[in-house]
């Protein structure tokens, strides 16, 4: 049985965790005072003959106390998590200079677009694959997703990556690895009859392999004479 | 209804039950329309491509009269909850057929713009602006239908004697609901028409 | 809840004013001012408008507060709803 | 006992007493408790739908491939030969989602127990307006119908998730299904109409109809939460209609609100779903909330702890309900920024929620426990309900909702606040009003037997769900395996589905132990738990009009355990110093 996360090979991915783990640890003490206290309760206040229960309405003291540390540790809790997350997605997180591959979702399929030779995206000699992502490892790439017809999510649980494809916008996200190998894009959001088998190949290459694979598909001549 | 009288604790708003739901209908009413209107607002804001110029698609000098029509049939529908509370029945039952006219006068006028866009090409399908005026006006229209049916059926009870300036609990509530619909109707002119 | 010590309100009055605004909407409209101008104005009117009607038209100037907070309530929801996801394509 | 404190109210008898006739007495009723027990009776129905088509899409992921037992007898379009369909999968998600929230936990949490229990709860005769509340009743039963109906029309019933994300639900080509599609956009309008004119009701009763001396705070913590559900209902359901409308002109009639071809706007879906979608959960917990804080104070014999604070905390958690809906879409392309503020106002919900959390707690510390049946099961809320919340503090912070959202770990979060709490409150709310409605008790054995299955194999079925979101199986699935990262769960999701299995068996011990008290359980006295409520002054079941004088009330709710009585509950209608004036 596998009841944890899968591997992780990005750089986001360590604090993703992390914040997992720690929200784990903090929520699991909350559990534990909970079912913890739930069930000593019933065992310590069970009905006993000659025993009345207490008479109170309540005690203000108790419950400043338990408002107020919920209340502290989730604005900390806030704050950790919005700095992570403006990290990860915010306009500015992103690297400049980063290789920009086009995906493209359908129905039920992957499009791949990489930006050519010239490595812009957008113009002539962009390629395009269907259903196989490669990409360098130690190596920010930008991803604009698109899609063509209905909603899917484009999810690379290894990369802990995930980000719906809307029709009619264009999202950008970015990621690095730091592990080379196969790994699957998974839809992750219904998108009809052939959402459970849409997914797609992910080969992270070393720099150099990845730069011979693409050579393959510019056309290593044309990359011979620009240079 | 005749118990609440003597209730002595509930004061909170001071009003019967029927005004008081009537009250709280129209704030569910609010949120519809806020749905509705709401996006139209963001649909437009939102829009890539230049939004159509509303007196260039739509007939804004007879709008702008059925506006007035419907502000007349706001006025027949007050002077008749007034008439009542002086317990003149005669003119209660005038002022309700007024209103009821004229509020039907509306719809004709708008079923009369809606046969001449369709016929000049604008349909519900014809992209957003299309869409979000039919849909809007078409359910605002629906509203005063519904009206126009409550105020005849509170007219039959007028002519059968069931208000009195005592007991007129009808005549108010179904006006909240017209004056409701008129005032929806000014923040739609606008804001579909004018802007 | 009928009239005692409420003043009779003058309706005819406010009918004259809900045309005239009207009629002023439209030209505005049409003027031709600068347009985040016009819309500002035209919001405005709208809104005056609106008032009027449920001021006189629906009474709630004779009822009590809390009915009164009960009619403007809902307006903070809807103004959240509409304003948030406007702030989508900022 | 009621007598020794009746004084003249003048108020004026609306008892009915002339005989009516069986259709005008049971089916076209008026009288909220009728209303609420024909309610009842429906939701079960519905519920037990629900639960039919989970354990369908259970046998799929449990064994997938497999020939159904049974599954021969669906038609060709949903299983040939007994094997389900990939797209019947999605069809039986979507309507397993839409029938639990829509037709089975949210009517029986409002619609049977806002109406029996408001009137007899406030002290009034009946609802402000009951052919309102007949008209209400109806209207679900028919938008209940219609959504069975859509199963056998040509496409199948809707295959686009309970979310129903356009533009998947606003193009037949897109999803395989057209009317199916209608149909559910149809029955959620008129059901939302339905739950509209409740609201609509339950306020105005709450506000106008109060008994004598029943002050704002001396309201039962149930009719705070019916009180407060209905404001969410009121404002929130209407915005879905408004939805609903558009997406079905997108489907019908050409309109593009939706559609990005001519640039309308998925995402403007999510935001108006959502807006409707994230005060509905909490329609779905709060009245369970106040059903608990009811039965627990009646278990640990004490005063409610804290009930002033409990009152703004069901407000707080209904008012900052407004604002959190974009935690939903923090991965669907809304602005970054939007979820940086939407991840704020949802981590301060667990603020409120804890207050009533730990108040819960104190109120158990320091009581005499008596563990019945509805007790237990509204422990068994608390437990899970915590469990619940806490999956949703991982959802919240948004970097982690980058790996979980639509995985298996939503999933558990979902299951854990709807069945662990909104369905186990249910249960309780059953077992503890059941002698009042129908006259007659439940086997405290049996309905103990039923307690522990369910919270045993519940945790069975939904806790391993939490392991299979980490290891990150996607939602609405019809065949996880052939994934690589999904390659080792299969045994966990057998093992889930064998659970629930008997989660459902469990069900049916219900359903059987439910028609059986009806008949033959033993008659229920007027006040079986010692409780303290002004329903519980009332014959076990009540007369039609309840009262024939209204009560008057002289004190809070929750009066356990006075230190100057013998007895250690006072009903909310006597006076202490009446009661027991010589104890001293
Ligand atoms: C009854 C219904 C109900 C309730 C009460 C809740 C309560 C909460 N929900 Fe949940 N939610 C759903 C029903 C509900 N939810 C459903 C149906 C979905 C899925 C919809 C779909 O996509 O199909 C969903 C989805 C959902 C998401 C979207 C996930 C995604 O799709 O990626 C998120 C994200 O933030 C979320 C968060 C929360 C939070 C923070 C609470 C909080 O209110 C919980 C607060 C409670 C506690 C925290 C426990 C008690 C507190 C203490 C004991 C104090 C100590 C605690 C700490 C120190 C942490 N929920
Ligand atoms: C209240 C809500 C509720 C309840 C109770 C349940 C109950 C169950 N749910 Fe579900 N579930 C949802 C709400 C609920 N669910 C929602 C909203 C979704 C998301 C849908 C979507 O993605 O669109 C979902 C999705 C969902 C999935 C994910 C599917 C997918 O994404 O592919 C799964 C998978 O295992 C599942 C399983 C189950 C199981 C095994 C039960 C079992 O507990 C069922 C056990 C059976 C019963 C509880 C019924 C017993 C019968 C009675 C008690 C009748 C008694 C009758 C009389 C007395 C007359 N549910
Ligand atoms: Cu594409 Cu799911
Ligand atoms: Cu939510």
């Amino acid at each position: 049985m596998d009841w944890s996360f899968p591997i992780n090979i990005s750089t986001q991915g360590v604090g993703i965790d992390n914040m997992f783990w720690l929200i784990f640890w903090i929520t699991g003490a909350a559990f534990l005072i909970v079912e913890v206290g739930v069930l000593w309760f019933l065992w310590k206040y069970r009905a006993r003959d000659g025993h009345k229960a207490r008479y109170t309405h309540g005690h203000l003291g108790a419950e400043i106390i338990w408002t107020t540390i919920p209340a502290v540790t989730m604005v900390a809790l806030g704050i950790m998590s919005g700095q992570m997350w403006a990290d990860i997605r915010s306009p500015s997180s992103f690297p400049e200079n980063a290789l920009t591959i086009g995906v493209s979702a359908k129905q039920f399929e992957w499009n791949v677009t990489y930006p050519g030779a010239d490595r812009v995206l957008g113009n002539e000699d962009d390629f395009t694959i269907r259903n196989r992502f490669e990409f360098p490892v130690d190596e920010p790439v930008i991803v604009r997703l698109e899609s063509e017809d209905v909603i899917h999510s484009f999810f690379i649980p290894e990369m802990r990556v995930k980000q719906d494809a809307v029709p009619g916008m264009t999202i950008p996200i970015w990621f690095e690895a730091t592990q080379t190998g196969e790994f699957q894009i998974a839809c992750a959001e219904l998108c009809g009859l052939g959402h459970y088998r849409m997914r797609a190949r992910v080969v992270v290459h070393e720099a150099d392999a990845f730069n011979r694979w693409y050579d393959e598909h510019t056309g290593a001549a044309q990359v011979a004479a620009a240079d | 209804m005749e118990a609440e009288a003597s209730r002595f604790e509930p004061a909170t708003f001071q009003v019967n039950d029927k005004k008081l739901g009537m009250w709280i209908f129209l704030a569910s009413e609010v949120m519809f329309f806020t749905g509705l209107i709401g996006a139209y607002i963001i649909l437009r804001w939102g829009a890539a491509s230049p939004w159509p110029v509303p007196g260039e698609v739509l007939n804004v000098p007879i709008t702008a009269g059925n506006t007035f029509i419907l502000i007349c049939s706001s006025v027949t529908m007050v002077k008749a909850f007034a008439a009542i509370e002086e317990g003149n029945q005669k003119m209660l039952k005038v002022w309700l057929l007024a209103t009821a006219f004229i509020g039907a006068s509306f719809v004709g006028v708008q079923v009369y713009e809606y046969t001449e866009l369709i016929h000049h090409g604008f349909l519900p399908s014809s992209g957003l602006y299309g869409s979000a005026f039919f849909t809007m006006t078409g359910f605002h229209g629906l509203h005063v239908t519904i009206g126009v049916l409550c105020i005849l059926w509170v007219a039959m009870k007028a002519f059968r004697g069931s208000y009195s300036q005592a007991d007129h609990q009808g005549v108010e509530i179904i006006g909240l609901y017209w004056h409701f619909v008129d005032l929806v109707w000014i923040i739609l002119f606008t804001i579909v028409y004018l802007i | 809840m009928s009239a005692e010590g409420k003043k009779k309100p003058r309706y005819m009055a406010v009918f004259g004013g809900l045309a005239a605004l009207t009629a002023i909407e439209v030209a505005v409209a049409f003027m031709g001012f600068e347009r985040r101008a016009t819309v500002l104005l035209l919001i405005g009117l709208a809104v005056y408008k609106a008032l009027l009607v449920a001021m006189y038209f629906m009474h709630l100037k004779w009822e009590t507060r809390s009915l009164k907070i009960l009619a403007v309530a809902p307006l903070l929801p809807a103004a959240i709803m509409v304003i948030v996801v406007l702030m989508e394509n900022f | 006992m009621a007598t020794m404190m009746a004084e003249p109210t003048g108020v004026p008898v609306r008892v009915e007493e002339h005989p009516q006739s069986f259709i005008r007495k049971y089916i076209f009723s008026t009288d909220h408790k009728i209303i609420g027990i024909q309610f009842l009776f429906t939701c079960l129905f519905f519920l037990l739908i629900g639960g039919l088509l989970a354990v369908m899409l259970r046998f799929q992921l449990g064994f997938p491939g497999a020939t159904m037992p049974g599954g021969s007898l669906l038609p060709e379009t949903m299983a040939p030969d007994g094997i389900i369909l990939p797209e019947f999968y999605n069809s039986l998600v979507t309507m397993h989602g839409t029938f639990m929230v829509f037709f089975a936990v949210m009517p029986l949490l409002v619609g049977v127990y806002a109406n029996y229990l408001i009137p007899v709860q406030i002290g009034t005769h009946d609802m402000a307006f009951p052919r309102l509340n007949m008209m209400s009743y109806w209207m679900f039963l028919v938008s209940g119908l219609i959504m069975l109906s859509s199963f056998w029309v040509i496409g199948g019933a809707s295959a686009s998730g309970w979310t129903q994300y356009a533009p998947l639900s606003a193009s037949p080509e897109a999803s395989g299904v057209s009317t199916g599609q209608i149909l559910w956009i149809v029955s959620i309008a008129i059901f939302a109409f339905s739950s509209l004119l409740g609201s609509v009701n339950y306020i105005t009763t709450i506000i106008n109809q109060r008994a004598p001396g029943m002050t704002w705070l001396r309201l039962p913590l149930v009719i705070w939460t019916l009180f407060i559900t209905a404001i969410l209902g009121l404002l929130a359901i209407p915005v879905l209609t408004a939805a609903l409308i558009m997406l079905l002109f997108d489907q019908t009639i050409g309109t593009t609100f939706f559609l990005p071809d001519t640039g309308g706007q998925p995402l403007l879906w999510q935001h108006l779903f959502w807006f409707f979608g994230h005060p509905e959960v909490y329609i779905l917990i709060l009245p369970g909330m106040g059903f608990v804080s009811e039965i627990i104070a009646n278990g640990s014999r004490k005063p409610i702890f804290g009930y002033k604070s409990m009152v703004y905390a069901i407000i707080a958690i209904a008012g900052l309900g407004f604002i959190v809906w974009g935690h939903h879409m923090f991965q669907s392309g809304m602005n970054p920024a939007l979820g940086m503020s939407f991840m704020i106002t949802t981590l301060i919900i667990a603020v409120p929620s804890a207050i009533k959390v730990f108040n819960w707690m104190g109120t158990m510390w320091g009581g005499s426990i008596r563990f019945h049946t509805p007790f237990l099961f509204a422990v068994g809320f608390v437990m899970l309900f915590a469990i619940g919340g806490f999956s949703g503090i991982f959802m919240a912070s948004s970097p982690v909702d980058i790996f979980i959202h639509d995985t298996y770990f939503i999933v558990a979060h979902i299951h854990y606040v709807l069945f662990g709490g909104s369905l186990f409150a249910i249960f309780g709310a059953i077992y503890y009003w059941f002698p009042k409605m129908f006259g007659r008790m439940i086997n405290e054995t049996a309905g103990k037997i039923h307690f522990f299955l369910t919270f045993v194999l519940f945790n069975l079925v939904f806790f391993p769900m939490h392991g299979l979101g980490m290891a990150g199986m996607m939602r609405r699935i019809y065949e996880p395996a052939q994934y690589e990262h999904l390659s080792g769960i299969q045994d966990t999701n057998t093992m889930v589905s064998w659970a629930a299995f008997g989660l459902f068996a469990s069900g049916l011990y219900f359903m059987v132990l439910f028609f059986w008290s009806l008949f033959k359980g033993k008659p229920a006295p007027e006040n079986p738990w010692e409780a303290t409520t002004l329903e519980w002054t009332l014959p076990s079941p009540p007369m039609h009009g309840n009262w024939k004088e209204l009560p008057t009330v002289y004190h809070g709710p929750y009066e356990y355990s006075h230190p100057d009585m013998e007895k250690d509950w006072l009903l909310q209608n006597e006076r202490p110093d009446v009661v027991s004036p010589a104890h001293h």
